[in-house]
């Protein structure tokens, strides 16, 4: 074997300081050798080891009385009761996808989806959060089509319903677009696996798909480096996504897991064999012996390292029972799956690994895993943080036209209906889908694992609004979390935990820390406010390409619970004659707004408000009010203002129009367009009662119109109408938003 | 680009075709698929399979010359994608 | 007793076990692939739809050869009743058992929705729930569901009357705007010359509950629930 | 099928390629697309696209006829689809 040999400048060159360079040998006694040198690499590198947001993250609050499972493991979980649990996580994908749309979002699909079912549950439902540039340059609906390709084609393969998400397009995204994936499984509260490599002796199995040379250093150098467009040579080969071994590795593993032959699991993925294992020995307290002449592998000839830090997909890591190899290894074997056993737990703490007949990693784990290095990075507040904010709105022109305003603002692909790609994803898999895309939050059946149904349903949403984020971290943070809160309860959900991806630049940049840490405080404050600890996360920084950064992006997932999904409550206007009610307050706010952005090109300004206190009463109200059977409909108010929320209300199924009549004590822009956070239009046959609990709940509620007819018409108090428009109209545009953009007539 | 003349030029067209196959480092699901199965089906001395795209490209007028280069600007273009695959100009025929 | 038969990457296996067994109360059992033969008394086989072999060189080129296959096409020459949805309709047409064959779909992309389809006539097994010219709502989730057949052969097709479900407008009118995926002749759903075996690309298992899409489904499946009660 | 003996037989492995494309008279949108996407960029000469599909596969063992009838068994039984598409063996190359 020819392996170079390790000094400093093969370890910068690998992305380790010389601090941390130093610190191996002090771990170590002695210089790495090469396969050492590159599983520390790796361990150490952003992805893995979070050791820029490590201190930031432990603020956040993870506790509730629901909480099985927080932050840690593959996974979080929280209690559905009788016995059930949702294992929950998001994950980013965004420097493959971007390299390669179609298979980075695939294979982006495939990692969260083994999160999942790693912790026993069976994957019932997926989301995702994806941010392009403009559909303008051809590159974007490249990009566009390719992620959404790749979701679908994964997806769809693997039999997990894609049940929401959101499309968004700015500028920030046009050099690194973002591609973040949720998946929610169901498993039974007894049965949650973790990755431990629990029992000295018991067998070290791996299964799944062969190691390839695929994917060596994604995790250290693509997901932990910025991207310059100029330079190819860092990129490491793309992977290829296997779904129908991934749907095959579902099914033994769930099969496995619901014997007694599995001790502990994890999924190879960052860093593959190498964090996997480590990770395992870590968790137990254990050591692991392994033989990689074992690997099943691609390629004939593969060096110890690359066999260590392949990052190929579809592959899985277990410690096993001792004695149910043979068991196990048949399983895998009915799944068409190699499975063979790699290695045996051991007690002395120690990682030791050979390769034909030599020992070429002998590394104590602990220091490795658990002691890896945190840093406190310097923050600044960025300098031009007041022109953020600054916005005179005396000097913006004012609206002339709202409803070739409206129309507009409905035509932005931002805001248009979305159906141009989830109509590309199956949606209704598994039969449970009761609310799919399209809604505030999807709601999807719970199945007990023996696929008998429950009356219980979950929902969830995934938001965030960058431009909010952008103007102020902290607040936009915090509106991300009420948004996805109130999407929740809109349908009747009590919101209960919250999944988090933090997309961020360069954190060895102050600014960018700046926004990091005020993003994880504004979560922290917004999500212990509502009571919806955070269990599970990611965080996917240097999202700059040629030093510009993306906006901060913290996306949030919410998932909430409804103890009988009878009682759901939809988005859409369901019959006429209903009255309209407007739950929340509106403060005319403009700043930030998507009328601003998109009519006046001004994106400034302190973004709206977000009262915690009234938040948490609002959900309440809602989840009571559905729990009541009270509303019709109910839906909540983002961008574009009330406006585009009646106008989205109108476009059901039942294509039912309205008619409101709004208090503009302010200007028509604000009044119309002005994005005041915690505002929800509900419809109802019980106006009385509605208003009623609103006052017991306190939150402010008043009827503004009716549903009915074949036009959404929106007057002011002194009775000038500002809108009136027929809601085909409004639809087709709406519709047309992404695909007359994606399919130009030829 | 060629003159308008030559495109009035009919009748000559040229069949070039390109193959587009997976990097020998990429994981090719389909090919390793087709082997377990043809395997299965008792033609074990099927060793591996690697699955990739093939097309027939109509060119009309110009050179054989000409034909192949603008099959490899295709190829380059997007028939192609570089990151994951190779590609080759196999054959030029009137 | 209803065989669904389980292949590796079958996805809707476990929806059509639960649409048939759960809400409608039938006998129902999954049969691995591998098997050879088919449980005794099964009356009734279904090909669920999903990614067979990952739809990998061809949807359902590769399940077509599992052992399974063999018991099957037995079971259909002798007259059994077979429905393949979805991934089981290409399966039934790579296997030979359907005529035609199931390509991509006219405008390249998966297509996940519901559709309007018209019954083109009312026979056991799969129609005697409904009427000819009735327009049931069912969803469907396809990449690869161009109903393609030779022009001969799709005369023959309809002249023997093997068209069972094609797409529709609401209104029952056959239209370009309201086929989903370019299928010759809006054709949705193929039966064999004897009639006892369908292959279809929309999914009655998804819609078999009033809350999850619907219970239109009901009118195929509860059309052969009826035939396994009365034989 | 191959007798045991000369399956032993090592490093020989032959590289068979099939080659399946859609019968004439089959409508190919995939190539069509390619078509419009190619003259929308300019190539303006390029007449017509068709798309296949390529098959390298390695064959453990064997005389070149086995390899070439090996590959041959394969296409028939469920490389190509008969209904829709034609096959050709192609090369075969140590
Ligand atoms: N922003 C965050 N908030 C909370 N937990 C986080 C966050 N980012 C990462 N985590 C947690 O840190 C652990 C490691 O994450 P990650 O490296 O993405 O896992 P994996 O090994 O599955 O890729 C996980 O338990 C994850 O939930
Ligand atoms: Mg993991």
């Amino acid at each position: 074997m020819n392996e170079p040999d390790v000094d400093l400048d093969l370890a910068l060159e690998h992305g380790l300081t010389e601090q941390e360079y130093a610190q191996i040998i002090k771990i170590l006694g002695r210089t790495p050798s090469f396969s050492e040198l590159g599983i520390f690499s790796v361990m150490w590198s952003e992805h893995c080891s979070y050791k820029s947001s490590k201190r930031h993250l432990k603020t956040l609050p993870v506790k509730g009385p629901h909480v099985l499972q927080g932050p840690g493991e593959n996974a979080g979980a929280i209690s559905l009761g009788d016995g059930l649990a949702a294992v929950f996580k998001i994950e980013s994908h965004n420097h493959p996808s971007f390299i390669e749309p179609k298979q980075g979002a695939a294979t982006g699909v495939g990692g969260i989806l083994r999160d999942i079912f790693t912790m026993g549950a069976r994957p019932i439902a997926s989301l995702n959060s994806i941010r392009f540039g403009s559909l303008a340059d051809a590159r974007h609906r490249f990009l566009l089509r390719g992620v959404v390709s790749g979701i679908g084609h994964y997806g769809n393969c693997v039999g997990v319903a894609t049940v929401g998400g959101e499309t968004q397009f700015h500028d920030s995204y046009a050099g690194n677009i973002l591609v973040n994936a949720m998946s929610v499984g169901i498993a039974e509260e007894s049965k949650i696996f973790l990755a431990g490599a629990k029992g000295v002796g018991n067998p070290v199995i791996y299964a799944g798909s062969k190691t390839g040379r695929d994917g060596i250093h994604g995790a250290s150098l693509l997901a932990s480096s910025e991207f310059d467009e100029t330079g190819n040579d860092k990129r490491p080969t793309v992977q290829v996504g296997d779904p129908f071994t991934e749907k095959c590795l579902i099914e033994a593993c769930l099969e496995l897991m619901s014997t007694d032959a599995i001790v502990g699991i994890q999924d190879m993925g960052a860093a593959g064999l190498t964090c996997s294992s480590f990770e395992m020995a870590s968790n137990a307290g254990t050591g692991i012996e392994m033989n990689l002449d074992t690997i099943p592998r691609r390629a004939a000839t593969m060096t110890p390292y690359e066999l260590l830090l392949s990052e190929s997909q579809e592959r899985m890591l277990l410690v096993a029972q001792s004695g149910k190899e043979e068991f196990v290894c048949s399983v895998f074997e009915r799944w068409g799956l190699d499975a063979v056993v790699v290695g045996k737990v051991t007690d002395d703490g120690r990682m030791r690994v050979s390769f034909e007949g030599s020992t070429v990693v002998d590394i104590p784990v602990d220091p490795v895993a658990a002691s890896s290095p945190e840093l406190n990075r310097p923050s600044k507040e960025p300098e031009d943080l007041g022109a953020r904010q600054s916005l005179n709105l005396s000097l913006v022109e004012s609206e002339s036209d709202p409803e070739a305003a409206l129309k507009a603002l409905l035509s932005d692909p931002n805001l248009g209906s979305k159906s141009w790609v989830y109509r590309q994803y199956d949606q209704r898999v598994q039969g449970n889908t009761l609310i799919g895309p399209g809604g505030d939050a999807a709601l999807v059946r719970v199945k007990r694992p023996d696929g008998s149904p429950t009356t219980k349903a979950l929902a969830i949403s995934v938001d965030c609004n960058h431009r909010f984020c952008w103007l102020d971290p902290e607040k936009g943070a915090m509106a991300a979390v009420a948004e996805a809160g109130r999407n929740v309860a809109c349908t009747g959900a009590k919101p209960l935990a919250v999944t988090n991806c933090l997309n961020f630049g360069n954190p060895e940049k102050p600014e960018i820390m700046w926004e990091l840490k005020k993003a994880i405080k504004g979560i922290s404050i917004a999500a212990s406010a509502l009571g919806t600890p955070i269990v599970s996360g990611n965080v996917s920084l240097y999202n700059e390409t040629n030093g510009t950064p993306i906006f901060p992006t913290p996306t949030i997932g919410m998932v909430g619970l409804i103890d009988d999904w009878a009682d759901a409550i939809g988005a859409h206007f369901k019959r006429p004659y209903q009255e309209i009610i407007l739950i929340g307050t509106d403060r005319f706010e403009l700043g930030g707004s998507m009328w601003l952005a998109k009519m006046r090109g001004i994106e400034s300004g302190r973004p709206p408000e977000v009262d915690l206190g009234y938040e948490r009463r609002l959900q309440k109200f809602l989840v009571l009010s559905g729990e009541r059977r009270l509303l019709s409909s109910s839906h909540d108010i983002s961008d574009g203002g009330i406006a585009v929320a009646l106008a989205e209300s109108c476009f059901g199924l039942e294509g039912c129009g309205a008619s409101v009549t709004l208090n503009a004590e302010s200007t028509l822009e604000e009044c119309l367009f002005g994005e005041s956070t915690g505002r929800v239009l509900v419809t109802t046959d019980c106006a009385e009662d509605v208003l009623s609990l609103a006052r017991d709940s306190d939150v402010p509620a008043i009827v503004v119109g009716k549903t009915g007819g074949e036009r959404l018409k929106i007057s002011s108090l002194n009775d000038s109408v500002l809108i009136d428009v027929s809601v085909a109209q409004l639809k087709s545009v709406w519709e047309d938003a992404i695909p007359s953009r994606m399919d130009p007539e030829e | 680009m060629r003159s308008l003349l030559e495109f009035v030029r009919k009748g000559n067209d040229l069949k070039v075709t390109v193959i587009v196959t997976l990097k020998a480092d990429v994981l090719d699901p389909e090919g390793e698929a087709i082997r377990k199965v043809s395997r299965s089906l008792g033609y074990e001395a099927v060793e591996g399979v690697r699955q990739g795209k093939f097309f027939e490209i109509n060119i009309e007028g110009g050179t054989e010359q000409e034909a192949k280069s603008l099959a490899e600007d295709l190829a380059e273009k997007f028939l192609a994608n570089p990151v994951i695959e190779d590609y080759r100009v196999e054959r030029v025929e009137l | 007793m209803f065989a669904v038969i389980q292949f590796p990457g079958s996805c809707d296996d476990r929806d059509m076990w639960f649409a048939m067994s759960s809400v409608l109360a039938g006998k129902c059992s999954m049969v691995w692939h591998q098997e050879s033969e088919l449980p005794a008394g099964t009356k009734g086989v279904l090909l669920p739809g999903g990614f067979s072999y990952g739809d990998y060189l061809r949807c359902g080129a590769m399940a077509q050869l599992s052992p399974i296959m063999g018991a099957v096409k037995r079971f259909a020459k002798s007259g059994g009743p077979v429905l393949g949805t979805c991934n089981g309709f290409q399966v039934l047409c790579e296997a030979g058992l359907l005529p035609g064959a199931l390509r991509r779909n006219s405008q390249l992309a998966f297509v996940c929705d519901d559709v309007h389809l018209r019954v083109e006539k009312r026979a056991e097994p799969f129609s005697s729930r409904t009427e000819q010219g009735a327009i049931l709502t069912l969803p469907i989730k396809h990449g690869e569901g161009c109903f393609y057949a030779s022009e001969v052969e799709l005369d023959l097709i309809e002249q023997n009357g093997q068209v069972l479900l094609r797409y529709c407008e609401l209104d029952g009118t056959i239209s370009k705007a309201s086929n989903p995926n370019g299928s010759l002749g809006s054709i949705a759903g193929v039966l064999n010359k004897e009639g006892n075996v369908l292959g279809l690309m929309p999914h009655p298992e998804h819609a078999v509950e009033a809350a999850f899409g619907g219970t239109d489904g009901i009118a195929i499946l509860g059309s052969l629930l009826d035939m396994a009660r009365s034989a």
